[in-house]
């Protein structure tokens, strides 16, 4: 079979960029005139049959579909990723600037209790642990941030987090000054991370 | 020179690249177009049309100071930094100008006219390097990626959404919301005061004429869970106090069901 | 080159399916352990080079992407264009060569202030993080570019920015202050960027 070689690239090309299956006619309109759609179509059908992706005709149009046999392969990758409500963002940048923190105290600064829900959730996603115990009345329990948070989110050190005037400064905020707000960066760093390693 | 054209579009040249460069006879001076006196100063070196770490400094700074002097003459506005630089730059000529007192402190003026073109130079860098970022191959433009994959996603390594910058602002936006150092305003904001829930109630009873829901009342800039809940306790011990006063009609038609509240109608009034 | 068909048709449905680049592990992660992965990657490489599409690697991960020649054919399918600023396009180029690099050196290299949108778009965008911290004193953060910005712009890592060996070789991208206006005393400090407002 001799199709040409440039033509079959382009079909090629089309057919992977293409959002929905192409009929042969759409195709033709994209390829010089002078290009063998039907012969192109067939080398190239033969050409992906044994691959990890197949060239299929579908309800008249072409269309590259992983092949079938290997769909067992993304199966289990179909898990959606679910997106932090707002509590837990907040949650969870509190321990990361309070670090080490106890759950009252994450319930002082938010200024709302914290539902069960929201700390099994950042379990779950494995960006906190418990940290020790705080040598106050009850011995109660401070939260930190994991390893795993650190990778997640692209940082070397907790304290590489920036304050918030400086995210003010570059512009990451869009908020106007209402004079009641100075610096929490040096507040959360007065609670030593140190302080009481478990 | 002012149009700013998408960046993205290809062979898309930078807005300096079609400044009009002050010669001597064009009196054309349209600050607006640059970015700061380097800007400027870029632009009239590359009028030299040689290597900027081989232009003449003296030149250049000649050429910006008649610059500056016709857009004085123009009366054009000229932000502070633009004349700082023109002060700078006759400093730097009198010593490029001038032998070199002994003793004098400070880097000569030889050295001075080398850092400047260095800085020149390293702006030059960056802005080619704008351009070839822009006219690389882009994907998305140049290359595409596969317009329908199977909706299979990458393995992640977390099963939960969230960016830094999320993460950064939601915490910043809630420091800035309640003030860590001023706990006792925040708790005095947060809880919404059954005197100012009366306020508000007589405030906006004239309004509504018809059976309107209580919950309209309740201020709708309230966000967080706990000052919603505040303000409906407060809204609703204020409703009974104006129901108790006469002035208002309340109802509800069914246990837990939507409470409605109107202006008392006065009979000589209908 | 004799790697397993079997496991080289698997990877390539993998790439061919995901709707992100994908990086070794991961790849590695769905195939059987005794996958040779760099060769087989090397064989797609190779094998895709002349096709209509080719397996590139962007931020150290591999994707199928068209090939760039063919781009004039598909228009049609292009991905909406982000517009970007001058200021926004050049203060971006000078995070990505000089990174780390703090505001403050951003500003000396443009010689003027930067405006806070600035900053907010390039972060809105994904293409800008922060990086730590410059252990000078002040502690400023610094900022660098991120996977998405190396994806986007088409490549493999920071070095392969153009012209970035030839710039750093001589000098160029230093981030010592210039020392340029300092010799001249107070009316110059008005050029220090941080002195303007936010």
């Amino acid at each position: 079979m001799s199709v040409n070689p440039e033509h079959t690239r382009m079909a090629e090309a089309l057919l992977f960029a293409a959002k929905e299956p192409l009929d042969e006619l759409s195709i033709a309109a994209r390829l010089p005139d002078d290009a063998d759609i039907p012969a192109i179509l067939e080398f190239l059908e033969k050409n992906y049959r044994h691959k990890g992706m197949n060239l299929s005709k579908l309800a008249g149009k072409w269309v590259f579909l992983t092949a079938p046999d290997l769909s067992w392969l993304l199966q289990d990758e179909r898990e959606s990723n679910r997106k932090l409500s707002r509590a837990a963002m907040e949650t969870l940048a509190i321990i990361a600037y309070h670090q080490p923190v106890t759950r009252t105290e994450m319930e002082e600064v938010r200024g709302v209790g914290l539902s069960r829900g929201i700390m099994d959730v950042l379990f779950d996603a494995g960006w906190i642990r418990p940290r020790g115990r705080r040598r106050t009345p009850g011995k109660p329990v401070t939260y930190g941030t994991t390893e795993d948070f650190l990778i997640h989110f692209g940082l070397d050190d907790v304290r590489d987090l920036p304050g918030f005037d400086e995210m003010k400064a570059s512009g990451l905020l869009n908020t106007e000054p209402n004079g009641l707000f100075e610096s929490f960066g040096d507040e959360a760093r007065s609670l030593d991370p140190e302080e009481e390693e478990d | 020179m002012t149009e700013r054209t998408g960046l993205f579009d290809k062979d898309n040249k930078f807005a300096s690249d079609v400044h009009a460069v002050p010669s001597e006879n064009a009196l054309v001076v349209d600050l607006d177009g640059f970015e700061g006196p380097l800007d400027i100063l870029l632009v009239l070196a590359r009028d030299q049309k040689v290597d900027l770490l081989k232009i003449s400094i003296l030149e250049l700074s000649k050429q910006y100071l008649t610059f500056i002097e016709q857009a004085q003459k123009l009366r054009l506005e000229i932000a502070a930094d633009y004349l700082v630089m023109a002060a700078w730059l006759a400093f730097l000529k009198s010593r490029l100008l001038l032998p070199q007192d002994e003793g004098e402190e400070g880097p000569s003026g030889q050295e001075l006219a080398e850092r400047l073109a260095f800085q020149l130079k390293k702006l030059e860098a960056m802005r080619g390097a704008a351009e070839k970022l822009i006219n690389g191959t882009i994907t998305g433009r140049d290359r595409l990626k596969r317009g329908r994959p199977e909706g299979v996603t990458v393995i992640r390594h977390s099963k939960y959404e969230c960016s830094l910058r999320e993460l950064l602002t939601t915490y910043a936006q809630h420091e800035e919301r309640k003030g860590i150092r001023n706990p006792l305003r925040l708790m005095r904001s947060a809880v919404f005061s059954v005197e100012a829930a009366i306020e508000r109630l007589e405030n906006m009873l004239g309004k509504l004429p018809e059976w309107a829901d209580l919950r309209a009342y309740i201020p709708k800039e309230l966000t967080d869970p706990f000052s919603i809940r505040s303000a409906e306790a407060s809204t609703l011990l204020a409703s009974l106090q104006l129901v108790k006063e006469g002035r208002m009609e309340l109802r509800q038609t069914e246990s837990f069901g939507p409470i409605k509240v109107r202006k008392t109608i006065r009979r000589d009034e209908e």
